[in-house]
Order: structure tokens, then C-alpha cells, then sequence
């Protein structure tokens, strides 16, 4: 094989692995819409926050350390102990699932029945309360995150890559991070699990209950209350895996959350409510990004094209095809 | 102990109510919020401890008290002009924009008031032409010089030869990340490597795909223009496709412990070209411990004295209070204006002498302002990450520049602004 | 009822009713591969006030909307005032002369009565863009005249009261009344109403009848109705098209309708809400 | 009672269609303009202008652009930073190029600029909605400022990429640049204010306001009266971003004087924008003004409140402006839907009727 399309390979395999965690995102978009028509903006800060209490959590901070310390005149910042991961990433499932009770207890039952652009817009100022909140909980600075996930270059996809170039080629093997692959199998595990879920449980079926129809549901004596207290539970759980995903990368800052301006593309191209769709446009969007870039943005439009490609794509696609790629069509009645 | 330092705010706040205390106002542009909050709090703790310590020590600069007005600016310029608007009728002396986007936005309305800009490191580097710039100091280095003194520094590893080399540069693609491109194209022709460009989107905590192609590509070296969280990720990223450290160096605005402690090991010789020393292993810090720490008067929690950027807001703080003891000196007041504190700076000189004498010897290097040259003589050193210690250390001294190249590309670009604007020769 | 003279005829209580003014031959439309409409043809003339009735999923509601434009049919002509249509939009359709009401009101509900009426107007109003920019000239004046118009049409209507009022603030049958209203404000040839009396109570819908005896009378309107609920229905229009399951079974006089052992098995037999 | 309906009767009805049918608010309006006309320039500072009145004056005309678009045709727009560069760099462009045109006439044409752009970007309006619109002009927002960063062109191939406003004077005065005294540079931003919500004001409540509210509330009803979707939309778009383009235009010019457009012109000024018109309300041009006014403030009063007097450090005071502008929003979204227009409103009913409820 040519040292080209090796690297091609390259570009679409990693391209490939960035689209599962724009998956993932976007799954926790869809189970939110699904259930309860939220548009729920707020996810990718769902996702920092839950990283900012995980780490946070983890290393023994005192939460709202500064304001404490601004109003009392005190010097507190850390309980001076260390949680184990697993221990942390319970207690942070714990404040997550507080986190959905109060979303839904507060603002959700306040706003049934509202257009789901006003629901958006809620959660755009969600966002932006949990943006504040967060930092003046855990503040503001970089922080590591490490749950123990291996990361770097595998060297053995490295080592068995590099013979498959032809003789003479300048070609160093293929490159693919261990923490790319991790993320992949756990994202694939959790997409597994959560049909799993939704398919043979109990409140699984009720869930699916509630988005097939919510009158109906109710009819039946399923709360909706809890129904969507649980999802923006298990959103909240995802939150926290993407979270872990990318914090692990490039650790917990406030850019985690523009992740979900990532999957809002994925979304567009996916349909709002299929698992499949979200799957299926997180992969399109992160290989298409990937190799729009190596093959057209570096060479001809002087690169950094990824901000934007994912939603130029979804927009010329949703033009011919508004429904999305999984939706139905749409018939208009009067 | 903060309740003190609440009570030295108010009293601070009072004084500065009653017109009959005189003193010298430094505002701090800090950003302890917002995207870049990692590298705005060490900053503006060593600026603001600094001046703290001149007051509890010395008594201010010249027997006049120094205030410290911080406003946050997010690293935003909208912010950035209200701080202005706000603390420039407190008397300020000099401002210390902190960000390229604040700094292009001050320079025509500080000018205009009469007030100095020092923008050390950053900012708008033709600003080092004096002669159009009469209010803009950026000394002691600048960008290009930045960029050259990197060059150079490679020049040296490679005795002297560069030709077909392949060099690539990671940039924040804004403003500040575009800055060292033209002087790098002049340089490539010059000394005939390839440049390979390769921007990276604000914030950039995305960048596979471009150390994907640096793996691909395997340049020589990696220089690297960036800041905030687009640096540990730099760095990661650079770890995982195995590229040697040694052959990576970036800006001294990529060269903080912020951006190598994250990688753990692996960041082990990472470089970074920076203006000023490195470390706490100066007399002054412990003053600063007595004075400052010890008195509960630290602006910060403490935990940053003597990283990168304390050290680099430490600097700027003590370059600011020379500029303001020379403007002392040559219009014998004690009680300086802007205008004042604006000659000091044209006039400033920094020397061993006086660096050793502050408790700062071979703080930065030794260097003087004048009418023309605003900028300094842009040395240079290349600092060095030791994972195992956690401590950057300098491993060559202050070097030149290549004045050559830089000088004609400062000429023509404040020419260029001169023209646009209609401003005459001050010197 | 092909043996009425093409000029018209008239109606047992003595109105003249013109030619024809519409007239769909052979409609056929379908969804994906449910058939909705089937091979239906029948005319409306001017000055009539023409039914469709038929139990639910008859395919009224579809044929209304195969007539103001919004649904293509895939076979069949509709021909308007002596000329076959080209498929056009519904808007375009609107500046022709057809306004219709909607069977779940289709209000336009953060307006006011009054705004709502306006917009009814929209196809009578031209000033240009700069105009309506500064108030002055065409736009100024021409808003002026349109609502002395509105205000006739309020009057009619009796809803003087509730002209500023938010039509979402409304109470259902005084929607009803805003809807015919503003679709009254287009000064349509032809005005088509989807279910103008589900939902009423036997008071409302009396008033509903009268206005729309009134409106034929007063106006001039040719008027198409589609009801499922045959009861008032048979006392107000002067043709009844049956229809069900996407096919017509019957066409003719309210009495003739009755009378029809089709309409009888299919409709009338069939035990319904 | 000082605020009373009663007595004031109209006999025609272009006396019932104007702006302030009611005698009190036509005075207070005119108390208003005449105090910001006539005393407000002679008092401004420059710490007033640029920090408060400026960003205010600037962002109530983006407010009254997005809420034409979101609030009255109910096309939720995501790209206002990007539209507002369009008319930042559209100046740029005309006033480097064109150095002997008038800085107004150069603001109108940005404008015209970015009516353009917005219309070729409100074109898949017609087939997308709501918050697919929403996400899909998040592609605007993108593209529009990767360009304005990698094209060298649009901002004269300058090292950097920043671009800067060169001095303009308009009757002698200095408009931009450094010299320009803040009296004029707020008088000049006032003006374009007046004019631009006048002619707002004028098109909501026409013919045209009509279709754009029609298509809102119901698309399906509105083309059924006549209204055309294409051309309602797309008007929408082109008169929303009009006003953007001026109030990016201004903001360049005018305001900052330097711009960098992923700084400047970022998402985040898109949402800025879209929290003014939701917490002023959606479909009010008072509500515009309110937003804009409420959002500027915010942040300042915060800082005087926890910085100033209270010596809390400034971090905490910016955390607690997000926490705040978020519950904002999601307690207006619930209580009040209509913003601060709406408790304005209100207000005045209490008002009318005090000092007896009853």
C-alpha cells in the first residue's frame, strides 16, 4: 500500500474515533429530547461540570472554597484527603442525579407544554448558570484528570502499520491513541447498555412510553416527573463519561463544554430522536471533518476548517433532506 | 487574615476618596476568570505583590505609596476598555493591557489621553518604533523578536545551517498566533528552511488532525505560538505522536508550569524562549515572603510564587516602578503623572547593577529605552522543562535577535500605521 | 346535477346563483401510498353556498386543501373563474381570491383581533418597502383605508369590544368569528370553511350560521363549507357534496342528498359522533 | 395618577395607529429624546460613553435587528456575532478603501453589506425551522469568522489580523479614532438609534411587520392570506441584518476602534444578543432597548456591588454574572415570557390605576 492512502486510513480512522465521542454527546441530547422534548443546550456544560466535581471529588477541594474564603476572611481550599476514582465517579453519578432532580422539580415542570424553541432557549441559560455555578464551586483553573485510562500512541498498531508501506516510503506506522480506542469501547459499551436499558427494564419501557406518547403514558400511571428526572439522570451520566473522556485528553477547563457545540451538527444530521441517528451523524461528521481537513482545508483553504465543516455539512444536507438522515418525512397538515 | 487585607482594601478605598494623600496608581488589567484564567492569576499576583512589597518595605517608590487597582477584564476587550474607562481618571501611570485584542484597542485612546501602555511580550509589536508609537513601550522583547531569537537558537544547534531543514509552526489562530508568520517567512528565506503553517482554533483543546500531520511530516522542529488550554494540549498531543521535546519550543507565552505539569514526564525537555529568569531563587522573593506572604498581604493563595508567570508579573511590575523612579528623578517630583511616568519609560535603564541591587541580579537582561527604540534589544533565552524537579531552568543566556530582518518589517509596518493615521515623528 | 342551465339557477328561497366559478374534474391525491382523494369532481358557483360534508377521514379536509393550493393533487384539473389552474402556491392562490378558515383555529395568536383582521388584508396592500420604512405617503395612507375596511368587517362581526384584545386571550367561539373575519378581510371570491361549527354549542353555532348566511348575503360571497356533522349544515347550503372514504357518493340539493340511498348506507347509516 | 388612558380619546384612526396612543407616553417619549438629545451631551463622560453608552446604544441596535428576525418573525438566529463582523469588516473595508466617504454613509452601506450576506444565509430558512434554523445558522456564525481570520484580504493583509479604525470626521468633529470626543461619538450612535428603532417601530406595525408576525405565529395560516414565506423571510433577514450589520459597523468603528474577529464577533456575542431581546422581550422594540440596557449594566453594577464595596476578588463577581444572566433567563422564560417589556407593562396598569386598584 501506498504511504498515501495509508495516511488517508489514518486521518479516517481517527476521524472515526473523534465522531464516537461527538456520538456520545449527542446521545445525551437525543435521550433528553426523546423523552421530554428538551432541546437540552446545556448537556456539554453538563459535561464540565460533572468532570469539575469528579475532579474535584477526587483531590478533596472544599467546595465554593473562594466565596467562603471571600466572605468569612477564611484560607479554606482542601479537605486534605483523596477519594479513589471509582469512589469519586460514584459520588459524582450521586450529584449528577441531584443535579436532574433539581433541573426537573425547578424548571421543567414550570415550562411543560412551552414551544420547544422556548425550551432551548431555557437551556441556553441553563448553560450559562451552570457555567457560573460550576467555577464558583470547583473555580476556574485547569485541571488534571486522570482516572487511570492509558493514553498515548499505540505502538503496536504502530509497529504492525508500517510494514504494510510499500519499499522505500517515508512512513512511521499508524498512529491511533490507546485513549481513543478506550473511548471508543466505552462508548460503545454505554450505547449498548442504554438500549439494553431502554429495551428489556422496566423504566426503560416506560421511558419509551413517554417519547412514543405522553398522554398515553400518563393515562397508564407512569409519572413523567420521574420518567424525566431518570433521563436527564442517565443524560447526566453520559455527562460525566464524556466528561471523563475529554477532561482525560485535554483536561477539565471550561472548553469541555463547547463540546456540545459539537454535537449540535451531529444532531442536525442524526435527527433529534434516533439513537441510530446520532450514532450513524457522529461518525459522518467526524470522519467527513477529519478528512475535509487533511484532503481540502490544510492544502487549499489554509486549514482550521473543523469549527465549522461539521455545520456547513449538516446545513447543505438538512436543505435537501430537512427530516434529517434517520427522521420521517414530514407532511404538513392544516 | 483576609479580613485584613479586606480592611487595608477599604482603608486603601478611603485614602483614595480624600485627594490629600498623594499616590502612584498602577492598574492591573488582570483576567482571573474566562479562558485564559490559568495564566492571568499568577500574572497578576506577582504584579500585585510586588507593588505591595515596595509599600510595606520601602514605603512606595520614592516615598510615595504605589496603589494597586485591579479590574477583570475576562481577557475580553469589551472589558478591557471599561477597566480602562474606569481606572484611567484614578491617575493611573502605565497600563499593563494583558492581551494582544485589549492592547491594539488601547494604544490610539491611551495615546490620546496621555497615558504609557507597556505591553511586555505581547501586544503590537511595530509598537517598538517610538517614533510613531510616542506612548507604547513593548521592551524588553517582542514577538518577532521572539520569533528570531528561536531561530537563532536553532541556528546554534545546527551550527549555523538551517538550509532544507523542515521547521513547522503551531499557531493560536487569532491575532497574537499570526504575529511571528511574516517574520518567520522573511526568515525562511533567508536561511532557507521549510515553513509549514498549521493553525490551531481558539480555545484548541482540538488539534489531532494537526499533530497528525506533524507525525506525517516529522519537521525538524515544532515552534509553537499559543496560549491558554491550546498548549498542554499541544503538548499532550506532541507526547502521544512521540515527537522529541527537545526539538519543540514555543513562545514565552507557552513556556508556563501550567502548560507542562498536566503532561507529567513526558513534557521532560520541553523548551520555551522567554525575556526574563526563571525560578525563586532570587533575594527578593525573600522579601516578598516576609513583606508580602508573611503579613497575609499575598494577592494570591499563595501556591504560584516563583512559577513562570508570577515571576514574568513580578518583572513587569518591577520594570514598571524603575520607569516610575527615573521619571522621579528627571522632573524631581515624587508625586509622578502619567506623562511623567512616560518619560521615565523612554528613559529607562536596566542594568546588572540595579537588578542585583533590587534582589533580582540577572532577573532579565540588562537593557535601555530610547526615543526611537521602544522595544528594547529583544533578548532572548531558551528555557528548559525538567519533569523529575519541576522546575524550568535556562540553558543559554540572553541572546540577540536578528535585527536585520526585524527591523525593516517594524519600519514598514508602523510606517503603515503612521500613513493611516496621519501621525508625525516624535524624536 | 348536470341538468342545471350553465347561467345558474335559483335557490328555493328565491337568491339568483350564477355560473360556474370553480370547478375540480377527476381529482386523485395521494400520501405515500394511502389514497386520500379519488377520482372527485364537482363545481361551486357564484353566489352559492356549497357544502362537502362526510364522516371523518373522508378526505374533506384534504380537498379543501387541494382547492386554496396547499396539497398538489397527482391527477386532476382544478379550474378557477373559466381557466384551468397551473399549480401555483398557496399565496399565490390567496391573490386569486380564495380565503379559507381552519378547522383548529389558525389564528395568528401574539396578535391582536384588530392586527389579525389586518393581516387579512395583506393581499389588498402594496405601499412600497422605503414607504412603510418612514409611515409616510402610500404606506400611512393606505393603512388608514384598510382599516376603516377592518372596522366595517369588526362591526359586522360584532367584536368591537375585543379589537385590542390578544386573539390567544379569545374564548373558542369568538375565535371562530376573528378567523371568518379576517379571512372576510381579503374580500375573497370564493371563501372556503373548514369545519366553521365543530366544537360549538348549539347557540354558537347559530350565530355561526347566520353570520355565514350574512356574509353570503351582505358580501356576495360564494361560499364552500365542509362539515362532518350534517345537522345545520343541510338548513344553510344550497349543494351538498358527500363524500367518503376519499370518493364522492353523492352530490346535489340538501333534499336530494337526503333522499340518497348511498349517502343513506354509507353516511347516515353509520352510527357516528 | 399620574399615568392615565382616561379622557385621552382619538377620533381617527391614524390617531389610534401611532406609536404612543396613549398622551403620557408620547410625553414621556419626548421628554426622553430631549434629555438624551439635548442634556445628555453635554454631561457624558468619557468613562460613561465607553463603558456604559456606547455598548448600550450599539447593542439596542442589534437587539432591534435579532428581535425583528426572532421575535417578530420567530426565526431564532444563532449568527449575530457573525453578521455583525460582515458589517465590522464591511466598514473596514469601505473606509480604507474609500478614505474621502463619509463615515455615515460608509455605516449604511455596511449595513446594505450585510443585508446581503443575511439574505444569502436566511435562504435555508425556507425549508428548515425552528431550532434546526437555530443550529443552522450557528453555520453562519462559524464560517463567516473563520473567514474574516484566514483571508488576508479582509483585513489588508496586515501582520496580524487585527483591524483598525482609521480617524473619520463628520462636520468637523472626529467620528472614530482616538481624538473623537465622546459627546459626538454618543451623539453619532444615538442618531443611528433613533432612526433605525423609528423605523422598526414603522415596519412592525405595518403591512410588513404583519406578514413577519403572520409567519411566526403561523406559517401555514400566513401563506394561505397571501403572504409569500420567501419573501417574508427573507426580508426578515435582510432588514435583521441590516441593523446588525450597523451595530457591528459602529461597534468596530465607533466603540472600539480595533477589532479581532474571533474575539469580537464570537459565539458569544451571538448569545449576548439573544439573551437581550429574551430578557427585554421577544417581539418589542421597547424590550430591545430594555435587554441591551439590562445585559451592559449587569456586569458594571455587579463589579460596584461585590468588587467595589464589598472587596470581594473580581472572579467571583464574573462567576456570579453568569449565575445571574442564567437564571435570568430561565425565570423570564418561565415568568414572564414576554421580558421586561411585559413588567413594564404591568407596571403601568398598576400604575394607571393607583392610587385605586379598584
Amino acid at each position: 500500500m501506498s504511504a498515501d492512502f495509508l495516511n488517508l486510513l489514518e486521518v479516517a480512522i481517527n476521524g472515526l474515533m473523534a465522531g464516537v465521542l461527538y456520538s456520545l454527546v449527542a446521545l445525551g441530547f437525543v435521550l433528553i429530547f426523546k423523552a421530554s422534548g428538551v432541546f437540552n443546550y446545556a448537556q456539554g456544560v453538563m459535561a464540565l461540570f460533572a468532570a469539575q466535581t469528579l475532579v474535584g471529588i477526587q483531590t478533596g477541594q472544599v467546595p465554593f472554597a473562594h466565596l467562603i474564603n471571600a466572605i468569612f476572611g477564611t484560607e479554606v481550599h482542601y479537605f486534605g484527603w483523596n477519594v479513589p476514582a471509582l469512589l469519586a465517579i460514584l459520588f459524582t453519578v450521586l450529584v449528577m442525579i441531584l443535579f436532574a432532580w433539581i433541573v426537573v422539580k425547578v424548571i421543567l415542570v414550570r415550562l411543560v407544554g412551552q414551544e420547544p424553541i422556548i425550551l432551548f432557549m431555557a437551556t441556553i441559560g441553563l448553560a450559562y448558570f451552570m457555567e457560573g455555578f460550576g467555577d464558583m464551586m470547583w473555580n476556574s483553573e485547569v485541571k488534571r484528570l486522570d482516572v487511570g485510562i492509558p493514553s498515548g500512541g499505540s505502538f503496536w498498531i504502530e509497529d504492525v502499520t508500517v510494514q504494510w508501506a510499500a519499499e522505500g516510503e517515508r512512513y512511521f506506522g499508524m498512529y491511533v491513541d490507546v485513549l481513543d480506542i478506550w473511548a471508543t469501547v466505552i462508548a460503545v459499551a454505554l450505547v449498548a447498555s442504554l438500549a439494553a436499558f431502554a429495551q428489556y427494564t422496566k423504566p426503560g419501557r416506560a421511558m419509551r412510553a413517554v417519547a412514543d406518547d405522553p398522554t398515553a403514558a400518563l393515562s397508564v400511571g407512569i409519572s413523567l416527573n420521574k420518567i424525566w428526572i431518570m433521563v436527564w439522570s442517565l443524560a447526566g451520566f453520559v455527562a460525566i463519561v464524556a466528561g471523563i473522556m475529554w477532561g482525560a485528553k485535554s483536561g477539565v477547563q471550561f472548553s469541555l463544554s463547547l463540546i456540545a457545540l459539537k454535537a449540535l451538527p451531529v444532531l442536525m444530521l442524526g435527527g433529534f430522536t434516533s439513537i441510530s441517528g446520532a450514532i450513524v451523524g457522529g461518525l459522518i461528521i467526524g470522519v467527513g471533518e477529519k478528512l475535509f481537513e487533511y484532503l481540502i482545508g490544510v492544502p487549499f483553504l489554509g486549514g482550521a476548517t473543523e469549527n465549522w465543516f461539521a455545520y456547513v455539512l449538516a446545513l447543505i444536507f438538512l436543505v435537501f433532506r430537512p427530516q434529517g438522515l434517520f427522521g420521517e418525512k414530514i407532511i404538513e397538515r392544516v | 487574615m483576609k479580613l485584613k487585607k479586606l480592611a487595608t482594601v477599604s482603608v486603601a478605598a478611603i485614602m483614595a476618596a480624600s485627594p490629600v494623600m498623594a499616590d502612584l496608581v498602577f492598574p492591573s488589567l488582570s483576567y482571573r476568570t474566562g479562558a485564559y484564567a490559568a495564566g492571568g492569576i499568577p500574572f497578576a499576583d506577582g504584579y500585585a505583590d510586588y507593588f505591595t512589597l515596595l509599600n510595606q518595605r520601602d514605603g512606595g517608590i520614592g516615598g510615595v505609596p504605589t496603589r494597586v487597582i485591579e479590574c477583570e477584564t475576562a481577557y475580553n476587550t469589551e472589558k478591557g476598555v471599561e477597566c480602562y474607562e474606569s481606572t484611567k481618571g484614578e491617575g493611573a501611570l502605565v497600563y499593563q493591557p494583558l492581551s494582544t485584542g485589549i492592547t491594539y484597542q488601547l494604544i490610539p485612546k491611551a495615546t490620546a489621553d496621555g497615558i504609557p501602555i507597556h505591553s511586555m511580550g505581547y501586544g503590537r509589536t511595530s509598537a517598538a518604533n517610538g517614533d510613531v508609537f510616542s506612548n507604547v513601550f513593548n521592551y524588553p522583547g517582542n514577538y518577532w523578536h521572539a520569533a528570531s531569537g528561536i531561530i537563532n537558537y536553532l541556528l546554534d544547534e545546527n551550527n549555523g545551517d538551517l538550509n532544507g531543514k523542515n521547521i513547522a509552526l503551531v499557531y493560536h489562530n487569532s491575532a497574537y498566533g499570526k504575529e511571528p508568520i511574516r517574520t518567520l517567512e522573511e526568515l525562511s528565506a533567508k536561511h532557507g528552511f521549510n515553513l509549514t503553517l498549521l493553525a490551531v482554533d481558539h480555545p484548541g483543546q482540538e488539534q489531532k488532525s494537526q499533530w497528525l500531520q506533524i507525525r506525517r511530516e516529522r519537521p525538524d522542529n515544532v515552534i509553537m505560538w499559543g496560549w491558554g488550554v491550546m498548549n498542554p494540549t499541544a503538548i499532550n498531543e506532541a507526547i502521544n505522536i512521540r515527537y522529541p521535546m527537545e526539538d519543540f519550543i514555543g513562545v514565552w507565552w507557552s513556556g508556563s508550569e501550567n502548560d507542562v505539569v498536566a503532561a507529567g514526564a513526558g513534557a521532560d525537555g520541553y523548551k520555551a524562549i522567554t525575556f526574563h529568569n526563571v525560578g525563586s531563587d532570587f533575594p527578593v522573593f525573600d522579601d516578598i515572603q516576609q513583606y508580602v506572604v508573611e503579613a497575609g498581604l499575598a494577592a494570591g493563595a499563595g501556591d504560584q510564587i516563583g512559577t513562570v508567570l508570577y515571576n514574568r508579573g513580578l518583572y513587569a511590575a518591577m520594570l514598571a516602578a524603575e520607569a516610575a523612579k527615573t521619571a522621579q528623578e528627571i522632573h524631581g517630583v515624587a508625586d509622578i503623572t502619567a506623562a511623567m511616568m512616560r518619560d521615565g519609560m523612554e528613559a529607562l535603564e536596566i542594568s546588572e547593577e540595579k537588578m542585583a541591587a533590587l534582589g533580582m541580579p540577572n532577573f532579565g537582561p540588562a537593557f535601555t529605552v530610547t526615543c526611537e527604540n521602544h522595544g528594547g534589544p529583544g533578548l532572548g533565552a531558551i528555557q528548559q522543562w525538567d519533569a523529575e524537579s519541576q522546575t524550568w531552568s535556562l540553558i543559554t543566556d540572553f541572546m540577540e535577535p536578528d535585527m536585520d530582518v526585524i527591523q525593516p518589517l517594524i519600519d514598514a509596518d508602523s510606517a503603515a500605521f503612521a500613513a493611516e493615521n496621519n501621525i508625525e515623528p516624535q524624536c | 346535477m348536470n341538468d342545471m342551465s350553465p347561467d345558474g339557477y335559483t335557490t328555493p328561497d328565491g337568491r339568483q346563483i350564477g355560473g360556474v366559478m370553480m370547478e375540480v374534474k377527476n381529482i386523485t391525491l395521494r400520501f405515500g401510498g394511502v389514497v386520500a382523494i379519488k377520482d372527485i369532481s364537482f363545481d361551486i358557483r357564484e353566489g352559492e353556498i356549497r357544502a362537502i360534508i362526510g364522516p371523518n377521514g373522508a378526505g374533506k379536509s384534504s380537498m379543501l386543501n387541494v382547492i386554496n393550493g396547499f396539497y398538489h393533487p397527482q391527477e386532476g384539473e382544478v379550474w378557477f373563474n373559466g381557466a384551468k389552474r397551473k399549480a401555483m402556491k398557496p399565496h399565490a392562490i390567496a391573490k386569486q381570491g380564495i380565503a379559507r378558515t381552519f378547522q383548529n383555529i389558525a389564528l395568528f395568536k401574539g396578535m391582536s383581533t384588530l392586527d389579525n383582521i389586518m393581516t387579512g388584508r395583506f393581499t389588498k396592500m402594496n405601499a412600497g418597502f422605503w414607504s412603510q420604512c418612514l409611515w409616510k405617503g402610500k404606506a400611512e395612507q393606505e393603512e388608514i383605508e384598510n382599516r376603516e375596511y377592518v372596522e366595517k368587517i369588526i362591526d359586522f362581526l360584532e367584536i368591537q369590544a375585543i379589537r385590542k384584545t390578544p386573539v390567544g386571550r379569545l374564548p373558542y367561539g369568538l375565535q371562530k368569528r376573528v378567523e371568518l373575519g379576517r379571512a372576510l378581510a381579503a374580500e375573497p371570491k370564493l371563501l372556503l370553511l373548514d369545519e366553521p361549527m365543530a366544537g360549538m354549542n348549539v347557540e354558537e353555532k347559530e350565530d355561526m350560521s347566520r353570520f355565514i348566511l350574512d356574509v353570503n348575503d351582505e358580501f356576495g360571497t360564494t361560499i364552500a363549507l365542509i362539515e362532518h356533522d350534517m345537522g345545520v349544515v343541510m338548513d344553510i347550503s344550497d349543494r351538498v357534496v358527500v363524500m367518503d372514504y376519499g370518493r364522492k357518493i353523492g352530490d346535489g340539493t340538501p333534499d336530494v342528498v337526503r333522499a340518497d340511498p348511498a349517502v343513506i348506507d354509507a353516511y347516515l347509516g353509520v352510527a357516528h359522533d | 395618577m399620574f399615568y392615565r388612558e382616561a379622557g385621552d380619546f382619538k377620533t381617527t384612526y391614524a390617531a389610534d395607529q401611532q406609536t404612543f396612543p396613549i398622551l403620557f407616553d408620547r410625553r414621556t417619549y419626548y421628554i426622553v429624546l430631549a434629555i438624551a438629545l439635548g442634556v445628555m451631551p453635554f454631561v457624558v463622560t468619557d468613562y460613561i460613553t465607553n463603558a456604559i453608552l456606547l455598548p448600550f446604544l450599539i447593542y439596542a441596535i442589534a437587539a432591534i435587528g435579532l428581535n425583528i428576525l426572532t421575535g417578530y418573525c420567530g426565526q431564532v438566529s444563532l449568527g449575530t456575532g457573525g453578521f455583525m463582523a460582515v458589517g465590522a469588516y464591511a466598514t473596514y473595508k469601505l473606509m480604507t478603501g474609500f478614505p474621502d466617504l463619509n463615515i455615515a454613509i460608509i455605516v449604511v452601506l455596511s449595513g446594505f453589506i450585510t443585508a446581503g450576506v443575511g439574505v444569502l444565509f436566511g435562504l435555508p430558512s425556507l425549508r428548515i425551522k425552528g431550532f434546526y434554523l437555530a443550529v443552522a445558522t450557528l453555520a453562519a456564525q462559524f464560517f463567516l469568522v473563520w473567514m474574516f481570520n484566514k483571508v488576508s484580504w479582509f483585513y489588508n493583509y496586515s501582520a496580524s489580523g487585527q483591524i483598525n479604525a482609521p480617524e473619520r470626521t463628520m462636520l468637523g468633529q472626529p467620528v472614530t479614532g482616538a481624538e473623537t470626543e465622546p459627546w459626538v461619538a454618543y451623539l453619532f450612535c444615538l442618531a443611528f438609534l433613533i432612526v433605525l428603532a423609528v423605523i422598526a417601530r414603522n415596519l412592525t406595525r405595518g403591512r410588513i411587520g404583519r406578514s413577519w408576525m403572520a409567519i411566526r405565529d403561523m406559517d401555514i395560516a400566513a401563506e394561505i392570506i397571501g403572504v409569500n414565506p420567501l419573501w417574508s423571510k427573507l426580508s426578515a433577514f435582510a432588514v435583521s441584518s441590516f441593523f446588525v450589520g450597523v451595530s457591528g459597523s459602529l461597534f468596530f468603528a465607533v466603540y472600539l476602534g480595533a477589532v479581532e474577529v474571533g474575539e469580537a464577533f464570537g459565539i458569544q456575542k451571538s448569545f449576548l444578543v439573544l439573551f437581550m431581546i429574551i430578557i427585554g422581550g421577544l417581539g418589542s422594540i421597547f424590550g430591545s432597548l430594555a435587554g441591551a440596557a439590562f445585559m451592559v449594566l449587569l456586569p458594571v453594577v455587579l463589579k460596584l456591588v461585590m468588587v467595589d464595596s464589598l472587596g470581594w476578588p473580581t472572579d467571583l463577581a464574573a462567576h456570579f454574572n453568569f449565575i445571574v444572566v442564567g437564571a435570568l433567563i430561565v425565570a423570564f422564560l418561565i415568568f414572564e415570557p414576554h421580558g421586561l417589556a411585559q413588567l413594564w407593562r404591568i407596571a403601568k396598569e398598576k400604575l394607571r390605576l393607583w392610587p385605586f386598584p379598584h
